[in-house]
């Protein structure tokens, strides 16, 4: 199997990432009150470990993780609890929150600056343990916590570990600052994850537009001593080049079989983020409560990277970096292919954001829906070969089953059929719809 | 024509009659499957509409069960009790009596309930219901995207001139594709007799159900007190009624202070008529 | 079919069901392949309208005379058997009255044997009914099947040809549209004229509603 | 304050590319204006008149349908301009202009609102309405204009025509070499249909609607590669330019076949429907009846298309074959 | 018998006199089984079974027994008398060996028995071979043939059909209108076949 050009399908949409202009990260003060919305990851929501009136400081865990499939929550202020309630959230609308009142002394636990020296000597088990505690999730988007994916079972080796610096998603800069800002400390979460996985190889996945990114990465690489299997590889410019079947695929020449997952090909990816997150776990003993977040969009002001505490409302994001006096249409978290259009300002900043956007009307315009004129462009850009026009046309007629059997469940919601359909069907509506509506039915026949 | 004509063309036709015919009984011998012929009578008696509220496939196949599996006769809802009796009649058995079913939406307010945003794409609730948790600030109201109205075989949901779906009673045949369509649960299946119902499915307190809507139980209990049969209970911020003890009395209905119980023997065929909103809002 | 029901209805209902209610053609969607066929010319129409008409009706009373006799095994093919006689005895009759008509639609005679109306009208009808009640139904029927056939044939004479049954319409400068008496004008015609009768049907049931 | 706009939510994606439905079709237009402009100055005015009233009554048809239907109109999204062009594109210059109203009325009437409109219809419903007029008025269909500046001694009917009815000889004694008669056939100095006789300028639209990505290369390629062969196996090497240029292939495969709602949405099933136009187009205009087979060829792998959809589906990414 | 003459006898029976678009014989089923494709191809399998075998079968009953009887008047009853047994041999056989098959089909498998066009081949063979030889090979062929030609025309219809589930009909040409439109297109697109040099 060898690596390929690129992947079958695709769109370019317009970029729109110089928007933020120079890429420094650039650190947001810490809010006068955090939300820290108790679901972060995938999987059951995390049990509150303080309750009313609790002084906590940075860092202090706050939410125990419950179950598998979950993850651990640490206090990104220092302050006191001040009630624990529903409140918006940018993923399900509402969820419990525990709120923190800052007493802006900004207290940490412990020091996070200094490196700890016996970090290289841990066993896979310990840094294991270290990254869970830390309350890791992946920062893609996704939110699958990080400690139960790089713990992959016995019979699944990992061969090749592969960290995404695809950000195919257009306007989002975030992971390009992180990479020109913390080259040498990803390059060392990424030796140590692929120490930890005895991956033989280890590929940073970077697109072409980010030359500046390649060229630092190589360089690094250079002057490490021990870059063995360690390697850059250049991606073409394409939506959704980022998305993990696609990019295992333009890196390996393997199919990640349907229904399964990148462990079936002995692969594992994590998003530079992670890798980074890792490190700061690991070398630093600091756990995940502040992430880098891109704030753009043409309805933004001064569009910026910043270091952003977990739990800091959107609104003031949005309201430091000031809106444009344009007609503003949509407030989205993440980018504007899969992101999550929001309908308040009041949602708070969780592990999942990679951006803010602040889309104004022209930018996010919808336009007129017509019928289907079967152009057939939906099917040559879909990453996953489907057939998306006819998938919605049979879940907007009920046939959930037909439209399972082309392939309904296969989809990743990439959104590129919605992006290039020229007569305006919200395909993707309907294929989310038609995964909702089979799961149900399933559920039923149980 | 002579005589020979006719002998020759009925010798002719008698040959050949009595050859296929031969070959034809011989064939049906080696050739023969059993069917039972019933199977074709139930099915023939069925409405024939596949609506599946039986859980069978279809009409044909839950006749199929009904002979092969002994499968019980009074599945069909839109057949009603004429239908299982044929069906038994047919079977030899005694019919099981079956209470007529219809749809019920417990929700009157989508239509005067706050919105929480501007939603723009498919007009369908499912869909709005995946979108940052419903467009409507009440979190147990009605989201008008219609799935029930388009779900329906028999065309028994329409809008009223708040746009909320009601059900024409006397149209639904209780198959129940509605309960399993709503998003949000608010459909249930109620007997056709029992017709006094409370149409609000919040269990908010009550503070913050009056914030959101108009016409939201807030579960004040003043409807319990009123039923002479203690039939009405409160669960969760939400009065329910305990159909096997209503008597179907109606007293509850004047004491409600929002007005979310509905008699339906009082015209009010359609719910929220009486609520006069100024616009209509729709999604 | 619900035909236990029809003792207890009247005469005239038995006869005018063909017409429109039950229309062969457009509302039981049967007996087509002649429909389309021989429809090109009205003269045409009506030499295959009679020709059905009289073995619908003869067929019927036989099988409604005969139906006690014959075993329920073999009923379809005795059915055949007596409706393939009368065909025989239409088609030599026509041979020798009107001897070019039927050269132009001979195979077209011949195949009425299998045409759907007659064989459903005798399974359905004929033999469950008496004598009398079965020849109503076989006029009604054949009226409405002749009258639909001149229907037909009558718009695609006129369109096609420019003339009404030789004589000549429209007159000679305007183009008939050729296409109406070809293979694809028979299949629009009785397409629009059924989706008229569906036109029709769904006016009739918003009214009562 | 975020708080004071109006929000709107949606699912994602919350972007859009602004290739239109509406901008497809006015490019398709654009592109066949300048073979239509070829029509209109080697025929004369009454190819003007012809597309006028093709146009327009393509137009008036689609309100009447849309308002008869309740549906709304949907003239601006330049699908019944466009049918309404192409219909007249393929008609002979001289044609009466009642006959183009009512073919105009076919297309847009039968052939599309039948089926529910735009999106909907089986048949291209201009070519539908070509091959309605063709079965209903088949004389005036096939009464081609003399050229004006056209070498003498010509008659009225196009090269295809002359080939089929008069045999090679004739052919050759209107043009006096293959060269000539190529060059005349390139440029489009050849009796036809009103949009067809230009090659060149046909293949220029074509290559725009390609390279604006209004459609894909399949259908073209394959559709032409297909004639090609055949034609070399059938005639040598000379049948080659000769069958690529005249006629309406060049219309056909570039602006007629390509029409998405009737052709298969996948690749393969696009490439398999190339080929399909292209064997039976061949076989009509070698064997058939008619002297050009184009028209029906499209038509009738139209009537395949759900056929050849069923057998041509795509491989989900991660499923074994 | 050449192989030019197969080929011409194909095209002919296919595509130019197809029994559906130009001979309109055999609608009822057709009209009645071209819901699905599936389906519609076991029709097409049984139709083309059936006329061939009764191509053949009716040939050898008019040659040796009508024609040297004189009784040639008695054709009619005499073929429909052998299709109508052949039929029934066939759907016994698909119930036996098939049943799904069977099952899908339905009531449309007697109608074989009154499917003109089975009947209609029987007779086309004679009047069209009339003049000249009315060969075995050359009559079961076209048998053959124009059952591929009515299982082609169901193919096509199906396909299409199962398309127009999707689309926004108008309610008045829902059901058998829209499939009498969509069959006077397609016998528009086989008018192209017409004056074939065969």
């Amino acid at each position: 199997m060898k690596a390929r050009v690129t992947f079958k399908g695709g769109i370019h949409p317009p970029e729109n990432k110089g928007l933020c202009g120079e890429l420094s990260i650039k650190d947001f003060p810490p809010p006068e009150t955090a939300v820290l919305p108790l679901q972060q990851s995938l999987g059951s929501a995390s049990e509150p470990v303080v309750k009313k009136g609790d002084k906590v400081k940075k860092g202090t865990l706050i939410a125990r993780s419950k179950g598998y499939i979950s993850s651990n929550l640490h206090s990104s202020v220092s302050g006191e609890v001040i009630d624990i309630r529903k409140s918006p959230h940018p993923l399900l609308g509402e969820a419990n929150a525990i709120i923190i009142k800052s007493d802006n002394r900004d207290e940490p636990e412990r020091d996070y600056s200094a490196e700890e020296a016996s970090a290289d000597s841990l066993s896979s088990g310990e840094i294991l343990e270290l990254i869970q505690n830390a309350g890791i999730v992946g920062l893609g988007g996704a939110t699958f916590p990080a400690h139960v994916k790089l713990n992959p079972p016995a019979d699944k080796p990992i061969k090749t570990f592969i960290i995404n610096g695809a950000e195919c998603e257009p306007y989002l800069t975030s992971d390009h600052s992180l990479m020109l800002e913390c080259a040498d400390r990803i390059l060392k979460g990424a030796a140590l994850i692929k120490k930890m996985l005895k991956a033989e190889k280890c590929l940073i996945a970077i697109e072409e537009n980010k030359k500046d990114a390649i060229a630092l990465f190589r360089q690094k690489i250079i002057q490490l001593k021990n870059a063995e299997g360690l390697q850059v590889f250049p991606l073409k410019v394409k939506y959704p080049q980022g998305a993990e079947k696609q990019l295992i695929y333009t890196l390996t020449g393997k199919e990640v079989p349907s229904g399964g997952l990148p462990m079936d090909v002995s692969v594992l990816v994590h998003n530079i983020g992670t890798v980074f997150a890792v490190y700061e776990a690991v070398f630093l003993r600091k756990p995940l409560f502040e992430r880098i977040v891109t704030v753009s969009g043409k309805g933004i002001k001064n569009p910026a990277n910043w270091r952003v505490r977990i739990g800091t409302t959107f609104k003031m994001l949005v309201n430091h970096s000031g809106l444009a006096d344009k007609k503003i249409k949509k407030l989205i978290m993440g980018g504007p292919m899969m992101g999550l259009a929001q309908y308040t300002d009041e949602v708070p900043v969780v592990k999942a954001t990679s951006g803010i956007l602040v889309l104004t009307s022209d930018e996010a315009a919808d336009f007129e829906h017509l019928a289907c004129i079967r152009c057939g462009k939906c099917v040559s850009v879909c990453p996953m070969g489907l057939m998306p026009a006819e998938i919605s046309k049979m879940v907007e007629k009920g046939r959930i089953d037909t439209a399972k059997s082309i392939g309904l469940m296969d989809c990743m919601e990439c959104g590129s059929c919605n992006y290039i359909c020229p007569s305006g069907t919200n395909l993707l509506q309907y294929i989310k719809l038609g995964k909702y509506e089979y799961l149900r039915s399933k559920n039923v026949k149980r | 024509m002579g005589i020979e004509v006719i002998i020759y063309s009925t010798g002719v036709l008698l040959v050949l009659g009595a050859g296929f015919g031969i070959a034809l009984a011989v064939s049906s011998k080696f050739l023969s499957v059993e069917e039972d012929p019933r199977i074709k009578k139930i099915s023939d008696i069925l409405p024939n509409i596949n609506c599946g509220a039986c859980g069978f496939a279809g009409c044909s196949s839950y006749a199929e069960a009904i002979v092969t599996k002994k499968e019980k006769v009074n599945l069909c809802m839109p057949g009603g009790e004429k239908t299982s009796k044929k069906i038994a009649g047919l079977m030899g058995i005694a019919p099981d009596s079956i209470e007529k079913k219809v749809a019920l939406i417990h929700c009157c307010g989508g239509g005067i309930g706050k919105k929480k945003y501007d939603y723009s794409g498919v007009k369908d609730c499912r869909v709005i219901n995946m979108v940052a948790g419903g467009s409507v600030e009440c979190d147990y109201g009605c989201l008008m995207g219609y799935a029930c109205l388009r779900s329906c075989p028999v065309h028994a949901i329409e809008k009223n001139e708040n746009l909320m779906p009601y059900v024409i009673r006397d149209k639904c045949v209780g198959c129940g594709r509605c309960v399993t369509t709503c998003p949000r649960n608010l459909i249930e299946l109620a007997e056709y007799g029992k017709k006094v119902h409370i149409l609000c499915s919040s269990h908010d307190r009550g503070a913050e159900v009056i914030k959101v809507c108009k016409v939201g139980c807030i579960g004040c209990g003043k409807c319990v007190q009123a039923c002479p049969f203690n039939a009405i209970r409160i669960e969760n911020n939400l009065a329910v009624i305990d159909y096997s003890k209503c008597r179907v009395c109606g007293k509850c209905v004047d004491v409600c202070p929002v007005k979310v119980i509905y008699d339906w023997r009082k015209d009010f065929t359609v719910p929220g008529k009486q609520q006069k909103s100024g616009k209509k809002n729709e999604l | 079919m619900g035909q236990e029901e029809t003792n207890n209805t009247g005469y005239f209902k038995e006869l005018s069901k063909g017409f429109i209610r039950e229309n062969p053609i457009f509302i039981l969607c049967l007996g087509l392949c002649p429909t389309l066929a021989v429809s090109n010319l009205v003269e045409n129409a009506f030499g295959m309208g009679i020709a059905f008409f009289f073995v619908l009706l003869c067929s019927n009373i036989t099988i409604s005379l005969v139906q006690k006799l014959i075993p329920d095994e073999v009923r379809i093919p005795c059915f055949i058997v007596i409706i393939a006689a009368f065909v025989t005895v239409a088609s030599l009759l026509m041979q020798w009255l009107i001897p070019d008509v039927y050269a132009r639609m001979s195979l077209y005679i011949n195949l009425i044997v299998v045409n759907c109306i007659i064989l459903g009208r005798a399974e359905a009808f004929a033999s469950k009914n008496n004598v009398f009640r079965s020849a109503l139904d076989a006029v009604g029927m054949g009226v409405g099947f002749t009258a639909s056939l001149f229907i037909i044939s009558a718009i695609r004479e006129v369109t096609g040809f420019g003339t009404f049954l030789g004589f000549r319409l429209i007159p000679e400068n305007i183009k008939p549209i050729t296409i109406m008496i070809l293979a694809p004008g028979a299949f629009f015609t009785i397409g629009f004229l059924m989706a008229l009768f569906n036109l029709i049907r769904i006016k009739k049931g918003k009214v009562s509603k | 304050m975020l708080k004071d706009k109006h929000l709107t939510v949606t699912v994602s994606p919350h972007i859009k590319t602004s290739l239109t439905t509406e901008r497809m079709m006015w490019i398709v237009s654009a592109a066949l204006i300048p073979a239509a402009g070829a029509g209109i100055y080697f025929f004369g005015p009454h190819a003007a008149l012809v597309i006028a009233v093709c146009v327009g009554a393509s137009i008036i048809t689609e309100l009447f349908c849309a308002v008869l239907m309740k549906k709304p109109a949907t003239i601006k999204d330049g699908s019944a301009f466009l049918t309404g062009l192409l219909l007249a594109l393929c008609l002979p210059p001289e044609f009466p202009l009642w006959m183009c109203a009512l073919g105009s009325f076919f297309s847009i009437a039968v052939s599309k609102f039948a089926f529910g409109g735009l999106g909907h219809n089986i048949f291209n419903p201009a070519l539908a309405g070509r091959a309605f007029l063709m079965g209903a008025f088949a004389k005036e269909m096939t009464t081609w204009k003399t050229l004006q500046d056209f070498p003498d001694g010509i008659t009225a009917a196009t090269p295809l025509n002359l080939l089929k009815e008069q045999g090679y000889d004739s052919l050759m004694k209107v043009f006096d070499s293959h060269s000539h008669l190529f060059k005349e056939l390139f440029i489009g100095r050849v009796g036809g249909s009103i949009g067809e006789t230009s090659a060149a300028l046909l293949i220029i639209g074509g290559l725009i609607l390609i390279f604006a990505r209004v459609t894909t290369w399949h259908i073209p390629v394959s559709y032409i590669l297909t004639v090609i062969i055949v034609s070399y196996f059938t005639g040598g090497l000379f049948d080659i330019p000769f069958h690529l240029f005249t006629g309406g292939l060049m219309l056909g495969a570039f602006f007629m076949a390509t029409d998405p709602v009737t052709s298969p949405i996948t690749p393969k099933g696009q490439i398999i429907f190339g080929i399909g136009c292209g064997l039976f187009t061949m076989l009509i205009r070698i064997r058939g009846g008619y002297p050009e087979g184009v028209c029906y060829a499209i038509l009738l792998m139209n009537s395949v298309t759900p056929l050849i959809e069923r057998f041509s589906k795509t491989r989900i990414f991660g499923v074994k074959r | 018998m050449t192989l030019g003459q197969i080929i011409a006898l194909f095209m002919g029976s296919v595509f130019v006199q197809n029994f559906i678009f130009s001979r309109f014989l055999g609608l009822c089923p057709y009209v009645g089984v071209s819901k699905d494709t599936p389906s519609a191809m076991g029709m097409g399998f049984a139709v083309v079974f059936v006329m061939t075998m009764a191509s053949a079968v009716t040939w050898g009953l008019y040659r040796y027994v009508l024609i040297p009887f004189d009784l040639t008047y008695l054709k009619i009853v005499a073929f429909i008398l052998v299709i109508a047994s052949f039929v029934q041999f066939v759907e016994m056989f698909l119930k036996k060996a098939f049943p799904a098959l069977h099952r899908s089909l339905g009531i449309y498998l007697p109608l074989i028995t009154t499917n003109c066009a089975v009947l209609g081949v029987a007779f086309l063979n004679i009047t069209q071979f009339e003049t000249e030889s009315y060969g075995f090979a050359k009559s079961t062929l076209q048998g053959f043939f124009a059952g591929i030609g009515f299982m082609l025309a169901m193919l096509i219809m199906s396909g299409i059909r199962e398309k127009l589930e999707y689309a926004e009909i108008p309610e008045a040409m829902k059901g058998l209108a829209i499939v009498f439109i969509t069959a006077g297109l397609i016998s528009i697109a086989f008018l192209g076949f017409s004056g074939f040099k065969l």
